[in-house]
């Protein structure tokens, strides 16, 4: 089994909504879902979708063209023309066969001109009609569904487009094969707490599978498959229990897309639930979150937090990480452990605020002026935001340093299911703390790590100053106390490169040998994987260079799996292939074929294949992916 | 056994800053206040205002200029037992770092701003700062001032600090007094330090200030407290006000405006944050004996609990 | 002629006008004179120094071991113990003898734990008459100066420390052989307006003079020679004439050392004296100086300025730059042209804010989010500052995107003489305006080079905004119109890289093969040209590859020279050795040969010919160089 | 002929949102003020007010989250004839933007400043805004506000705006007439706009609005001009403050302050820029016909010359 699913409408019109509906029915039923969400910086009326994929097993990545196309809105329509083939079956509202182009004034006007083009060229009209011809003149099967007339029969009374989103779900789990009763329950879970609403929605949801029988789409009935206890959580989401999991007590903010639902999410889950046995005796509170009035505010306050001897941390995009350049360096200067999750967006400037992008990599190996160590490193997956946040503040307390920690809008924005939290991977690891005592040296030099004893406010006096300081941490400008502190602070980089284990900097995953070698970040890591197993039945062998950690860099390792490969190509979204740059200034290599993405849209298993293909039938060095609305 | 607030690293003011003052009052405030070594935090910027936290023998961070604020903030509300004081330029506190003061205004989250008051920026050579009047020119300016002041007391009061008051660097055991009942002060608390800059400002000298200031509790029906409903609290707020106005031949000094019905956010957080007050973050243990995490992971999402 | 000097004494004590005194006589002499400053973090009282030299031509480097040595205070002698050799006269006060270590509170704590260290490891007691005699063990000729006398002999009611200063200056002229008129006119030049101070210091010159007379010290009087009209200026300084020439006329600027000094400049000049004949019939107005409330506001407002068709521009240092990140981000992304002078001191946070660094390149050329084009390049003498500060504002103009022009703080705060400023050099450069009219498009696509027609507010109706736009600026997240903007953004990078000479960007000087090759930038150019010349003395050939322009990178040319280079020396001001890492990144040449410093203090010809020596017998790979107090 | 500044670009606020009868007051205005083309510019920050310029036919520039004033203030020193408005909202313009709006008091360039107050973070999905009251909760957040709400207006006076106004968006004409003379005003305005958030602000609804607005000049007594040597100037001063705090069953709208007394900066630049008046930067010549400097640089530098 495995059906991608694309569901599009108006932003507000309640597809976040038909996507957790879609997504709870399948997972209860003991089947794997996964899920990525595009949206324009609106707020209300421009188009919107989620691209899912249902599978037996948990899937790694979306592909196009999708097998269920649901529009809850003419736009969607128009604005994804070539994503359905003849794998493809289209469910529209019939009474929108007549509505035109031009009527379409919340699509980008330049979007409205390609699609205009399009249609033009290949000779169908304007309007909606045309455009479903034009699909299925690409082979989909279209379903005209009667939105209006389904929600009318079940809730009489209400107004029938507040229930097309239930529809769309309803009709795709239908086709699915999901059985109702589990459509009914993800009902009874979204709408906790509204009675009315649920029943309501229940009644659309019998119509619409009911019309999905009588229309002869409905799938057989999958069997429901025994399933344990699954959190159904975004890279935000999973962030967020990562770092709460790590210890973190404190974290600033100021809201920014796509970073802020982390910070939500934190503050929703403030009042933590402990485990009972471990717990026991110990000293145990709440967390604080603070909005505060900027981003230069949030990476200081967080500074403060770290300064009591917090687990402190902070969250941000691309903006708001600019204005942290500052704080970044003072806590460079200063050892201070702070974690900053850095969510990577479309860029430069507010850019393509809503939309994925791996652009800020060597910005956050260079931000700040001056200097000084840090540790800058990546997830790719939902699974590992959860252990790499929890990690981060590891990194912050063993080296005192600041660490970043990327995650990309994709992976922000990605609906996965996770299974098991593995507490033993997670150890909460601290630093040798000063003597209690009146006078501690902060920033004592003789250390064999570069670590100096740590302590906090509160505990001990000490000073601390962005200036170059002495051990007790007042002004210094001595030459050699300088030198002396420069070259510890950088000790400590060499102790983090030797002590954090390989694996969590970088890993070949697959073949030690292969045809292909894919080099990538982020999250093309699930299709990358994906892509390498189609490519096997196809006879061609492919692994994986899997990059996590850039400062401090794995080189011999790197080095030695690209002197040995094949072929390799990069993967990244953005357009200077910034981990291609490190992976050169560090090795010396330098890799010339690139599958690269900077449209802001998530990379699919299918056009990452096809490009693999073309690189390896010498088509192209480098490939520029196109896809996605 | 009383702590002494005073270190004996070489402060490197010139001869004559009113900075010397303000650090006396200081270290002597917390003294008299029997704190001890490890209640107390000073979190400065960057100027000669900024070298303070040095001087003084407790806990110090002398951060970015601008940001002493938030710096100051993240340790209160970790540790709101700590008494956290910052100690920030004129330039400091109401230029760059401009919109933190006006955000704790509103946040109150029961620091105290000592606010060193020359009207010029010190360290980097005598350019005007945002209390220099317009048209004034001290001898470091080309030209005379071509911004106009910002009225400090007026803008701690309207932005919603609960304690307002303005001190004289050369006024010592006055400014200690206010200092004093600053840090006892739930809320946040803002001081305007006249501060005489002898290398730079020579108009607003020692001499200058000496001829013109007077103590606003001279008058003995001054009384800036508003209490929970309190009658005169509309009465108290526009006429502290109207005395931030008074500059000239004449300047007060002492307490213009304390505000007790408002609670500070430490306050406001006890109602959000479980154990808030009891252990707050930075009292709060966060693994078990044997470094694991204690957070118990579906339970605590269990909102995100599909299956 | 070749006299280096230093010349020390408390912040606030006069130590500039004395390097002015100096350089003044020195310059209207016919001689040449050049000048660094050392300074704290402080106002009033720690220790400051003027490092000098006098020669026939114009020096391009200063030397330790000094053959002047001017303590105008203890604290002067404590802190230079190494810095004087057999070739050495040392002035100091008599009366200081006595004064102990302990007492020297302005002497950094570990500064003075080293003087104490050294002092009493060669068995010298702790105090200025130890100090002395540890110099004299080095060689040194000691001349004890009653300062105090010979200012009471000259202005007897006078403060005597008042004139130390100028005591200093007139016996070092003395020494040097400078004829005592020159000396006199210097008074007369810098105490311009103030009578009575002229004629009390041009009595304590006199006094001066007679005392080097007496004490057989006095060198033999130079014949002054004929010199053309010069002007004595730092880089600072040198930057703010160029900017005017290039037509600079909106300056934006929050205080920060080294940085304002240049724009407090550009507001001393702000009304202009305008060439006749060109200037004729033009529309001439003043220069527009804002001192804004932050860097944020600075480099907003530039860009603001930028906005309606005013060259414009703003200067900062690395904590200010920080600041910028956003904006620059904004500029890179909307096409503004904007310069940005980024003087580099010690980082990282504030670090060493009065010495200097050249560690911020990798940031300068990183910050900011996401992806955008942008030129960085940096200037290496007071004479290139001129004709760099007016062709940023050129590559600003043509290829509409931010420039940053990197000067050291060395460069910065050296005062150096310049005889001719060559207009002919500069030629203001613009590019096509948009037709007038209601519609223009800012970011026509339709360009062979990436730059669209420029147009300004008042002029066209036009928007702009930092998201992703359409040609005429407005708000875009067409998928299509992205990678097209993005690749014409990119675009303009090439078009530069294409169009910009290369000696604009890298030069070779001296012969094209050499035992070694030096590769630098910034303020290292003319210490090692002097080294260059010294090895040849010695038999060694060394050429030196001048690196100007980091983004766009000189790529092919530096390939090209270090691929045929025998040995490579790469000299920079950093922990990280920057510049060698981007030589990495673009040739893949890897230089293992460095000489770093990164304690604040200027780089000198004697340290430098020390370590290439080192490192051309292999002693080492790398030398650290530790000079300057 | 009347230049139409609104164009056909869609508008993508919500159904119902304030922010539709601000851009109509907005460009009625203009049009009204009969400006040309090329007369105008309209800057503004991040936001759903943000988005702005777009929809007006003049010079347009959307920059930065926080930033508008800035850089309209660059646009406004360069080419001084040029009138420029700022669209920003109350994040952009009171939380990280606090410091500039601060700034631009002192400054008073004689830009116009419009605040849309919808007390929340409208694209950023209905966080609180810095005039969201202490304690109110609107739909989108989790508990109750936690800060304490600026008042803007007396925020606006005391940094020293120089024309001070609070208007409602669904009260166009009277928005418009006072957009109308804060546009034509020299010194720098700041209107606080009563925007209605339909999707976050479930609170300060329209309905809510209505009920409350009153305008200042029913009272045919309300004067708030000063005027040199007003003997009044205090008086009304402190009217417009106690006037400002008004909030609850009667909310004023109108002009709360204008201060005639203090000149602009653009006035002040004229005492030291040459030309300053008839040849500000923008319509400078700054280099020859055949592309040379037209500086002389020894004669500029003359102070430099030591030989
Ligand atoms: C981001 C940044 N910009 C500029 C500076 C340079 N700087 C150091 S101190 C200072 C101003 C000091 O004035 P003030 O805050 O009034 O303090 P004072 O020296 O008068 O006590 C400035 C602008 C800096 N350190 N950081
Ligand atoms: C530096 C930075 N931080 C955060 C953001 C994200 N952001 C976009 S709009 C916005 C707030 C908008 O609120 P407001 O200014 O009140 O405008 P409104 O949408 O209510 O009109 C924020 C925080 C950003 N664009 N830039
Ligand atoms: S410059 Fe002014 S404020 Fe700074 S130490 Fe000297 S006198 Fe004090
Ligand atoms: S979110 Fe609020 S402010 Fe933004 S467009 Fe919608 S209604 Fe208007
Ligand atoms: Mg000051
Ligand atoms: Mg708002």
């Amino acid at each position: 089994m495995d059906f991608n699913i694309l569901i599009g409408g108006p932003q507000g019109g309640g597809i976040d909504t038909a996507a957790n509906l879609v997504g709870k029915a399948v997972a209860t039923s003991g089947y794997g879902v996964l899920s990525v969400r595009e949206y324009h910086s609106n707020i209300k009326g421009r188009h919107s979708y989620t691209h899912m994929r249902v599978m037996d097993k948990q899937p790694r990545s979306l592909k196009y063209p999708v097998n269920i196309f649901v529009a809850l809105d003419p736009d969607t329509i128009f604005e994804h023309l070539d994503d359905v083939s003849e794998v493809s079956t289209v469910l529209y509202d019939k009474t929108t066969e007549d509505y035109d182009l031009q009527a379409a004034r919340m699509i980008m006007r330049d979007t409205s001109a390609k699609i205009r083009r399009i249609l033009t060229e290949n000779g169908f009209e304007t309007t909606i009609r045309g455009a479903l011809g034009y699909m299925k003149k690409r082979g989909a099967k279209l379903l005209p569904i009667p939105f209006s007339d389904i929600a009318t029969e079940a809730v009489p009374d209400g107004t029938p487009s507040r229930y097309y989103n239930t529809i769309g779900a309803a009709i795709t789990l239908a086709i699915i094969g999901i059985d109702r009763k589990f459509a009914d329950d993800a009902i009874s879970y979204i709408f906790k707490g509204k009675q009315q609403v649920v029943e309501e929605n229940v009644k659309v949801v019998d119509a619409s599978y009911r019309f999905a029988e009588d229309s002869k789409v409905a799938g057989k009935t999958l069997p429901a498959l025994p399933t344990p206890r699954k959190l159904l959580l975004t890279g935000n989401d999973a962030s967020a229990l990562g770092k709460l999991l790590g210890g973190l007590r404190f974290q600033t903010y100021y809201p920014i897309t796509p970073a802020s639902d982390e910070s939500t999410t934190i503050e929703e889950h403030q009042n933590i639930k402990w485990i009972g046995k471990e717990a026991e005796n110990l000293r145990k509170g709440g967390v604080v979150i603070v909005q505060t009035e900027d981003e230069l505010s949030a990476i200081n306050m967080a500074i403060g937090g770290a300064l009591t001897g917090v687990r402190s941390a902070t969250a941000t995009s691309g903006p708001g990480f600019s204005l942290m350049a500052e704080g970044l360096s003072f806590a460079g200067m200063d050892e201070v452990p702070l974690v900053v999750t850095f969510y990577e967006r479309g860029g430069p400037s507010t850019g393509l605020p809503t939309r994925n992008g791996q652009s800020d990599l060597l910005f956050a190996l260079n931000a700040g002026h001056g200097e000084y160590p840090r540790i800058v490193f990546s997830s790719g997956t939902v699974d590992e935001c959860i252990y790499d946040a929890a990690k981060a503040l590891n990194y912050a307390a063993k080296y005192q340093m600041p660490v970043i920690h990327l995650i990309d809008k994709n992976l922000a924005n990605t609906l996965d299911l996770i299974s098991k939290v593995d507490l033993d991977r997670i150890k909460i690891e601290t630093v040798e703390l000063a003597k209690e005592g009146d006078d501690v040296k902060r920033y004592d030099l003789n250390t064999e790590n570069g670590v100096s004893p740590y302590t906090t406010m509160g505990r001990n006096i000490f000073w601390m100053t962005g200036d170059e300081h002495d051990e007790l941490g007042h002004v210094t400008e001595d030459s050699d106390i300088r030198d002396r502190m420069m070259e510890k602070r950088f000790k400590k980089l060499e102790t983090a490169d030797r002590e954090i284990p390989l694996e969590e900097k970088a890993v070949l995953i697959g073949e030690k040998e292969a045809d292909i070698t894919f080099v990538t970040w982020g999250s093309q890591k699930g299709p990358i994987l994906d892509v390498i197993e189609d490519l096997k039945e196809e006879g061609i062998s492919a692994n994986l260079l899997y990059l996590k950690m850039f400062s401090p860099f794995p080189t011999e390792f790197v080095k030695n799996v690209l002197s040995k490969a094949s072929l390799v190509i990069d993967v990244e979204s953005n357009y200077t292939a910034q981990a291609a740059q490190m992976i050169k200034l560090y090795t010396g290599i330098d890799i010339k074929n690139k599958i690269l993405k900077y449209n802001g849209r998530h990379m699919t298993e299918d056009e990452i294949l096809k490009s693999a293909k073309e690189i390896l039938n010498k088509e192209s060095l480098m490939v520029v992916l196109e896809d996605g609305s | 056994m009383v702590h002494n607030f005073r270190n004996d690293i070489t402060v490197d003011w010139c001869p004559g800053c009113g900075d010397f003052g303000i650090l006396t009052a200081l270290t002597s405030a917390l003294q008299e206040l029997n704190l001890g070594p490890h209640d107390v935090a000073v979190i400065s910027g960057i100027g000669c205002s900024g070298k303070t936290p040095h001087y003084v023998n407790a806990a110090g961070a002398h951060t970015l200029h601008g940001r002493a604020i938030p710096v100051a903030v993240g340790v209160k509300l970790t540790n709101p037992k700590l008494k956290v004081i910052v100690t920030g330029g004129d330039g400091d506190l109401m230029s760059i770092g401009a919109g933190h003061l006006v955000a704790e205004g509103r946040r109150n989250s029961g620091i105290t701003v000592l606010m060193y008051d020359n009207a010029v920026y010190g360290l980097t050579k005598g350019q005007a700062a945002p209390t220099l009047k317009l048209g004034v020119q001290t001898k470091s300016l080309a030209r005379p001032n071509i911004y106009d002041a910002i009225n400090p007391i007026m803008l701690a009061i309207s932005t919603g600090y609960s304690f307002v008051a303005r001190g004289f660097s050369f006024e010592i055991a006055h400014l200690k007094n206010i200092i004093k009942q600053a840090v006892m002060f739930p809320g946040s608390s803002f001081i305007d330090i006249l501060q005489p800059c002898p290398t730079y400002n020579n108009i607003n000298t020692m001499d200058w200030y000496k001829k013109r200031v007077y103590k606003l509790d001279d008058d003995k029906t001054w009384d800036p407290v508003v209490t929970e409903n309190d009658p005169k609290a509309e009465e108290k707020y526009n006429r502290a006000i109207e005395k931030s106005f008074e500059w000239g031949d004449r300047i007060p000094i002492g307490i213009f405006y304390v505000n007790k019905k408002i609670p500070p956010f430490t306050e406001r957080l006890k109602q959000y944050v479980d154990n808030y007050e009891s252990v707050p973050p930075a009292a709060q243990d966060v693994k078990s004996k044997d470094g694991k995490p204690i957070v118990d992971p579906f339970e605590t999402f269990k909102d995100k609990i599909i299956v």
